[in-house]
């Protein structure tokens, strides 16, 4: 019937072929740039999967995208654009790193959760300063939080590198100590990188699709994301819906941040973050603000990020050749026409999702 | 789905061709098409017997075609001056030529005695004068058919009186004028020719002394349409809703709500009548906590309440039917059965810890469906879907569902089918009957007369007047609608 | 930068390094550039059969990553470049007795034992600041001096600093020292030239007329300055008259650290059978770092300058004067 | 006191800060122009990347710095252009497609530096040269601060003037308003709406192109990958702490260039040791502060984000 075949266009079909059209788009750039694109890839593909310990290191990479698309999704889901995932992955790689490395010796099934609970809350408090300013001022979210990525890099090298802050004593490096063993997320498999934290961002999917789909709270989120005044006079507090939404999606990603801290470097240093943040909107984007389809956008822009460093090793084209694939993929989803008109698909699914392609509220700034 | 559906219209010069239908009949997007903002799916337009293809409203501009938008098209920062020469600026080598362009602005309202300062700014313009810059810019366009979309909806009638003035001036002067209203008074009074359309189709052509109003309105609605609700007098019980010297702001920050008081009873249909932006809109907001007062109290039950949030009024008994259905009453994109519990989704039995309960949610869905009647496939299909006559019952049916024991309905029936009007009516004057309190807001005089019990009058924000609906007298509620005392 | 591997005949074993730079990348045209040039410098070697290749990171994240690349491909040795690889390293050297790891910039084993098969290549950067100093405290005319620096977070680049100002006050006790360290900015890390620029003007404005850029980019942005206005510059790491040809107008000379010489030796002992773990220190005394040559200044100095340059030089090697720098 | 003014050194202090001040300023014209009708642009770091990249590696091969400078603008105004299509005819939102926009640039400019350029050892193309205006160079303060500069700041400086006269006193000013306002408005009036848009996003890439320009051509004479290292959001802050206005745009530059100056200042002359953390945060404080509405709300175009559907 055609409500599911729809479903499967929008939501299945356009995402592939727009990830296609993403590498084939790379493909021209590695020419252009005089490489054997089909050299690249395999480097890009044996770098992401089949090397050893390589499919690991990809899901390592994917954890923090899982968590972090997540976030995005969440907020597009209710009409918010936050674009400062990145700076919630930082404050709450901050707060969490600073109880990790303050309790001492209490066993890891306390210690682990605690440190969780305090990178969540930095991150939720973080993006909560974006929602209520949208909430009670109407500053359009994505100025702010663009904004305050900049503060939170700058907030978190003041307290990394400053003396008695944050700063580890006799370290050469400028970084915060070492977080408690008791904090360190166990790993999966011996010898790789993979920890359990991978484990946490697969659990987080489904709770935050029950989350959205299933509870008041993600209707109430929905409803303020498609008309504000309809849930205005029904009752809802808008300006609260903002905030929580903005607080929920800070808190997974202050998540990722702290899972990356116990998982991977056990400690913080002043140097900016990797930039996962950015490249969870994509990631979002790409899933159409659904959450299981964050699981497979997230896998691909962890073995793209993964397996670049190896390309490059291999065929000396640039790991910067991920980002011209991962804009031309948005590029293609976010466009649905340019599919539809690629490939001839009568009925192209135009129609409107999550942020990707909307009538967005003039910012009231 | 259709907004005309093969349409036939003749407009002829020095006439005034009034277009008469019901909303949602077709008549804007009609006329959208006529000025090129549309492109018709079928059939042709000829402008002076040659056959035009429009694709902009430049290309209707050219033609000598003016339109002023149901909603007017004017950009609120910009002075008149600049709103008016907007795309047909005066200017040389691309500067703006602004003394030039007031002085010209100037000479047409001389010309069409339609003054208005060019150097204001629209955002300080009252709606009548904001009309003004809108006529003056199609005149300006140097249009000679000149479309007015319901001009006098927002206007009050000593505005009305003026503007047929003008339009007569027009036409005196050889242009052509199509006036749409579904105010059958107003067609009488200026129109040489009269189409009626319904339901997207052109109905018939006539002229106000081949027809009188009752058969326009057989003409419009399709059927004689019942001027009154057959209803048992009311029996007014214990005060419910006080209101005391209410103080209202606007957007604009100006006055909307002027010290109003009014009070409505148990079993009693109030109904408030009233121009368009007399501050029916502002008067709802504050009522339901969606505004913030300046002054005033509002009591329910004796109880204030004008610290309460909308949340809290809802739970305490207060419904409503919003003025804009797809504004405030309905998320489009949601389905029949979310939007059937939208202001009551987070307690039981419709939530249960946070988790929503979609057994309970839909056999209370399928039970309102069937109750208020409303056309529909499937529960979960979007409302978006559905046609507004059934989106409005949606909203009708939500509000009676909650039983509550004062009802704020605004405009209930606007853009719906006489079947669903019908429908409504009854279904408000029967929770009346069991007891409900009803505040009744709407700017379609009959409907006021034919539901309420009492009537109050709204203009410039306050009520001017309280009269017993039995007997109370057209003419004068009219008046008093004007400001006169 | 990449390279074809040279396996001549001759070889009986091509021995494999692979380096892994921080996220400061191959074209800093400075120290990861120039460590990769001693491998580079090794492959050309045809004695040493070697076949280098390198890998840039590009988060924090990936330094355990990428030195695991050349770990799963069974690399015989693997250079890190940069002390904040100095964890990642000292883990993969635990993890892997049988290949050989070497640290640029990092000989911190504080709270870890040495493993027996990780070197640190630590340079004295105190003694060519101090000998570029005594040069500039010598031949400024205005006794105002500049130093456009880096991260304050990198220990080199402090060394490098202090040594130039106290080389400078050896000299010339009536000098004055202008220095500014670049505030952490992320993106902008070593890599603001213009910040640098303006960081130069400013200190012209104060009568300073030469400016030693200690910074990769950064630092090279305080040269561009000084030779757009005509006044004297100091490179630094390597000898930027060759490095960045742009301003040899105004490059009296550079304070080098032979990172490239450093590595080469490293790998060399590695073929050679002579790899030893632990520290390996240059400094004046092994020729590791230094003073590039003067250039199109050679002439332009007095040889009276010279020569009380060559008598300071002369002292640090035998240790007769010290930096008065704790590294 | 003299030797306080002595360290200060205003003059150069300003001249300083006015130089930096020009890509912000530029890239915040061109933000100006694209949202005054309509259209959100977060894009301006991207262009401002390409721009610097495409302007050097022209220069670089055609040793020509005006040929660079020309191709900076141009291949601004190209990638502008992908993001007028994405966000006006294809109506994807326009953050997205400006993020699009900084991403990709990220990319081209990375792959591209590696391989044709990263390698180039000789001496490239320099720097533009200083002009002194004759006579007006020579008045005291003024002169050295205004008169003796480059060409990409001496546009910058003509450029305020020529977009606030093109903003608010020609017709196409007009109906670029109008576009920003109330598009719908505008088309009844009969403006072209998407060419009125298309026509101003790719005027905002030359801007923000020349913007780039900067970096590599004037000030460097070189390219370096993520040389632009975030002005564009800086600019964009200023864009709105000036209140989308040329003049307020240029006013809040100097600002935030002028306390980055003072902070370096501290340390190097007057040796006081503030963390400089915080002085980096003033402009996004700032624009944030402006935001909330204090300091006088500052007011977007009404329409700015909405993509505008022809029925
Ligand atoms: N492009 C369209 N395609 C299909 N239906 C449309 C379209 N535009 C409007 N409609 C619907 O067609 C009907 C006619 O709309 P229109 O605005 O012309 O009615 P109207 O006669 O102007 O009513 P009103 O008196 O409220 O202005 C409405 O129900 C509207 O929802
Ligand atoms: N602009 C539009 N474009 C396309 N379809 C529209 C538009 N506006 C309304 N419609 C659809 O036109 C149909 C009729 O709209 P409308 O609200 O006028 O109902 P109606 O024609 O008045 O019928 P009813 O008498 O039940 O109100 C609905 O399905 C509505 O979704
Ligand atoms: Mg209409
Ligand atoms: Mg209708």
């Amino acid at each position: 019937m055609a409500g599911w075949r729809r479903w499967l266009l929008s939501a299945v079909l356009v995402p592939l072929v727009s990830v296609i059209c993403g590498f084939a788009v790379g493909a021209i750039a590695i020419v252009a740039a005089g490489a054997d694109p089909l050299m690249a890839y395999s480097a890009l593909f044996a770098g992401a999967f089949t090397n050893h310990n390589a499919l690991a290191e990809t899901l390592v990479s994917t954890t923090p995208y899982v968590l972090l698309g997540l976030a995005v999704a969440i907020g597009f889901r209710a009409g918010l654009f936050n674009i400062g995932a990145e700076g919630q992955f930082y404050i709450g790689s901050l707060s969490g790193v600073f109880v990790a490395y303050s309790i001492r010796g209490l066993p890891g099934i306390v210690e682990v959760p605690l440190a969780m609970i305090a990178g969540m809350l930095g991150g939720a408090l973080w993006a909560s300063i974006a929602g209520a300013l949208k909430a009670r001022f109407g500053a359009h979210e994505v100025i702010t939080t663009i904004m305050l990525n900049y503060v939170s890099f700058l907030v978190a090298s003041y307290l990394v590198d400053t003396p008695g802050l944050m700063l580890a004593r006799n370290v050469s490096t400028p970084r915060t100590p070492d977080i408690d063993a008791g904090a360190v997320l166990p790993n999966l498999i011996p010898g790789s990188r993979l920890h359990l934290g991978f484990v946490l961002a697969l659990l987080a999917v489904p709770i935050v699709w029950f989350l959205i789909e299933r509870t008041t709270i993600g209707f109430r989120l929905r409803a303020v994301g498609f008309n504000q005044n309809a849930a205005r006079a029904a009752g809802m507090s808008v300006g609260r819906t903002i905030v929580l939404t903005m607080a929920l999606s800070g808190a997974l990603a202050g998540a990722a941040g702290i899972v990356q801290i116990l998982g991977v470097n056990f400690h913080m240093t002043d140097t900016v973050a990797a930039g996962y943040g950015f490249d969870a909107i994509a990631v979002a984007l790409l899933a159409r603000s659904n959450p299981w389809g964050v699981l497979p956008a997230a896998l691909l822009f962890g073995a793209l990020h993964n397996g670049a460093s190896f390309m490059q090793l291999e065929t000396q084209v640039s790991a910067d050749l991920i980002s011209i694939v991962q804009a031309s993929v948005i590029i293609f989803v976010a466009a649905p026409a340019i599919v539809g008109w690629l490939f001839r698909l009568r009925r192209a699914p135009t129609e409107t999702v999550a942020i990707t392609q909307r009538e967005v509220d003039a910012p009231t700034t | 789905m259709r907004a005309n559906d093969g349409v036939d219209l003749d407009v002829s010069w020095r006439q005034v061709h009034a277009l008469l239908g019901e909303n949602g009949a077709g008549k804007s997007t009609l006329m959208n098409i006529v000025y090129g903002l549309l492109r018709p799916d079928s059939g042709e337009i000829l402008f002076d017997g040659k056959p035009v293809d429009l694709h902009s409203p430049l290309d209707a501009i050219r033609l000598g075609i003016g339109m002023v938008h149901q909603h007017f098209m004017l950009i609120p920062p910009l002075t008149v001056a600049e709103n008016i020469v907007l795309g047909h600026e005066v200017a040389n080598r691309g500067v703006m030529d602004l003394t030039e362009s007031s002085h010209k602005v100037e000479q047409l309202s001389e010309r069409f005695g339609l003054q208005v300062d060019p150097r204001e700014r629209i955002a300080e313009l009252s709606v009548g004068l904001q009309q003004r810059v809108e006529i003056l810019k199609a005149l300006y366009r140097g249009a000679r058919l000149l479309i007015l979309d319901e001009p006098t909806a927002v206007l009050t009638p000593q505005e009305i009186e003026g503007l047929f003035t003008i339009v007569r001036a027009l036409v005196a002067e050889g242009k052509a004028v199509i006036f749409i209203t579904h105010k059958l008074a107003e067609v009488s009074e200026v129109a040489d020719v009269i189409t009626v359309m319904r339901r997207g189709r052109v109905v018939g052509t006539t002229t106000p002394k081949e027809s009188k109003s009752a058969d326009l309105a057989r003409m419009m609605v399709g059927r004689t349409v019942l001027l009154r609700v057959e209803k048992s007098p009311a029996k007014p019980g214990a005060q419910v809703l006080k209101v005391d010297n209410l103080v209202v702001l606007d957007d604009r920050r100006h006055v909307a709500v002027d010290n109003l008081s009014l009070d409505v009873r148990v079993g009693e249909i109030f109904g408030v009548a009233g121009v368009e932006g007399n501050g029916q809109n502002e008067l709802i907001d504050a009522l339901m906590g969606l505004r913030s007062i300046r002054a005033g109290k509002v009591q329910v039950d004796g109880r204030e309440i004008s610290n309460l949030s909308t949340h809290a009024r809802l739970k305490g008994g207060l419904g409503l039917i919003p003025p804009d259905r797809h504004r405030m009453g309905v998320v489009l994109e949601l389905s029949v059965a979310d939007n059937l519990v939208l202001d009551d989704f987070d307690h039981p039995p419709f939530a249960r810890w946070l988790v929503r309960q979609f057994n309970a949610i839909r056999d209370y869905a399928v039970k309102l469906i069937k109750t208020f009647d409303i056309r529909l496939q499937s529960p979960d299909q979007p409302v978006g879907s559905l046609s507004g006559g059934n989106q409005q019952k949606l909203v009708v049916a939500r509000q009676l569902g909650t039983l509550p024991k004062l009802l704020i309905a605004g405009q209930p029936t606007r853009g719906v089918d006489v079947g669903s009007i019908e429908f409504i009516h009854r279904q408000i004057v029967s929770e009346r009957d069991r007891g409900l309190a009803v505040l009744l807001v709407s700017s379609e005089l009959d409907e006021v007369l034919s539901l309420s019990d009492r009537i109050g009058v709204l203009y410039r924000g306050r009520i001017v007047a309280v009269l017993d609906a039995e007997g109370a007298d057209r003419d004068r509620i009219g008046l008093l609608m004007a400001g006169a005392s | 930068g990449g390279t074809t591997p040279t396996s001549s005949s001759s070889c009986s074993k091509t021995w494999k390094v692979g380096l892994v730079t921080d996220v400061g990348k191959l074209s800093d045209k400075s120290f990861n550039f120039d460590s990769y040039k001693g491998v580079q410098d090794a492959q050309a070697d045809s004695s040493l059969c070697v076949q280098g290749k390198a890998i840039e990171s590009s988060t924090e994240d990936d330094y355990p990553k990428n030195i695991g690349q050349f770990v799963d491909q069974k690399y015989d040795m693997i250079v890190t470049v940069g002390f904040k690889l100095g964890d990642a390293t000292i883990k993969a050297a635990k993890a892997n007795p049988s290949i050989k790891f070497v640290m640029v910039d990092f000989g911190d084993f504080t709270d870890n034992p040495v493993p027996s098969n990780l070197v640190g290549l630590l340079f004295k950067e105190d003694q060519p600041g101090f000998l570029a100093g005594a040069l500039a405290g010598l031949m400024t005319k205005t006794n105002v001096i500049g130093a456009v620096a880096g991260l304050k977070t990198v220990p080199p680049v402090v060394h490098y600093v202090q040594g130039y100002a106290n080389g400078a006050k050896y000299v010339n006790p009536a000098v004055k020292v202008l220095t500014i360290y670049q505030p952490e900015s992320g993106a902008k890390d070593f890599n603001d030239p213009d910040w640098g620029k303006q960081q130069a003007t400013t200190f012209f404005g104060q009568n300073a007329d030469i400016i030693f850029g200690v910074g990769g980019n950064t630092g090279n942005g305080g040269l561009l300055a000084a030779k757009e206005k005509g006044k004297l510059c100091i490179g630094v790491d390597v000898d930027q008259y060759v490095s960045y040809p742009d301003v040899d107008s105004c490059l009296i000379t550079s304070a080098e650290k032979h990172l490239d010489k450093a590595v080469k030796t490293a790998i060399t002992s590695m073929v050679q059978g002579s790899f030893k773990s632990g520290i390996l220190n240059f400094d004046m005394s092994n020729d590791g770092v230094g003073l590039a040559p003067f250039h199109d200044f050679d002439s332009k100095i007095s040889s009276d300058v010279k020569a009380k340059v060559a008598d300071v030089q002369a002292k640090l090697k035998a240790g007769t004067i010290t930096t008065g720098v704790s590294s | 006191m003299s030797e306080f003014l002595q360290q200060l050194d205003p003059v150069s202090l300003l001249s300083i800060t006015l130089i930096t001040a020009t890509p912000l300023t530029l890239a915040a014209l061109g933000g100006m122009m694209c949202e005054r009708s309509g259209v959100v642009n977060i894009a301006l770091e991207g262009i401002m990347l390409t721009g610097a990249f495409i302007g050097y590696a022209v220069a670089f091969f055609t040793h020509n710095l005006w040929i660079g400078v020309a191709a900076a603008v141009l291949s601004g105004m190209i990638i502008a252009s992908l993001h007028a299509v994405l966000s006006i005819s294809l109506l994807v939102d326009q953050i997205v497609s400006g993020m699009v926009i900084n991403i990709m640039a990220v990319g081209i400019t990375g792959v591209f530096y590696r391989t044709y350029l990263e390698s180039a050892t000789s001496a490239g193309p320099g720097t533009l040269p200083h002009w002194n205006v004759p006579v007006l160079s020579s008045i005291p303060v003024i002169g050295p601060i205004f008169f003796e500069n480059q060409f990409v700041t001496y546009a910058m400086l003509v450029l305020i003037l020529v977009v606030h006269f093109v903003l608010f006193r020609t017709v196409w000013g007009l109906r670029t308003r109008a576009c920003g306002e109330h598009p719908r408005a505008a088309e009844t009036a009969g403006i072209n709406v998407h060419f009125v848009r298309y026509v101003n996003v790719i005027t905002s890439g030359a801007l923000a192109g020349l913007g780039g320009a900067y970096f590599s051509l004037q000030q460097i004479g070189n390219f370096l990958p993520n040389m632009t290292g975030g002005r564009g959001y800086i600019a964009l802050a200023a864009m709105i702490f000036g209140k989308w206005t040329p003049v307020g745009a240029f006013g809040a530059s100097l600002l935030f260039s002028g306390s980055d100056q003072i902070g370096s200042r501290m340390q190097s002359v007057f040796h006081v040791q503030i963390p400089l953390q915080f002085l980096g945060m003033l402009p996004y404080l700032l624009t944030i502060v402006v935001l909330a509405g204090a300091m006088g709300r500052a007011i977007a175009p009404a329409a700015v984000g909405r993509p505008y559907k022809k029925e």
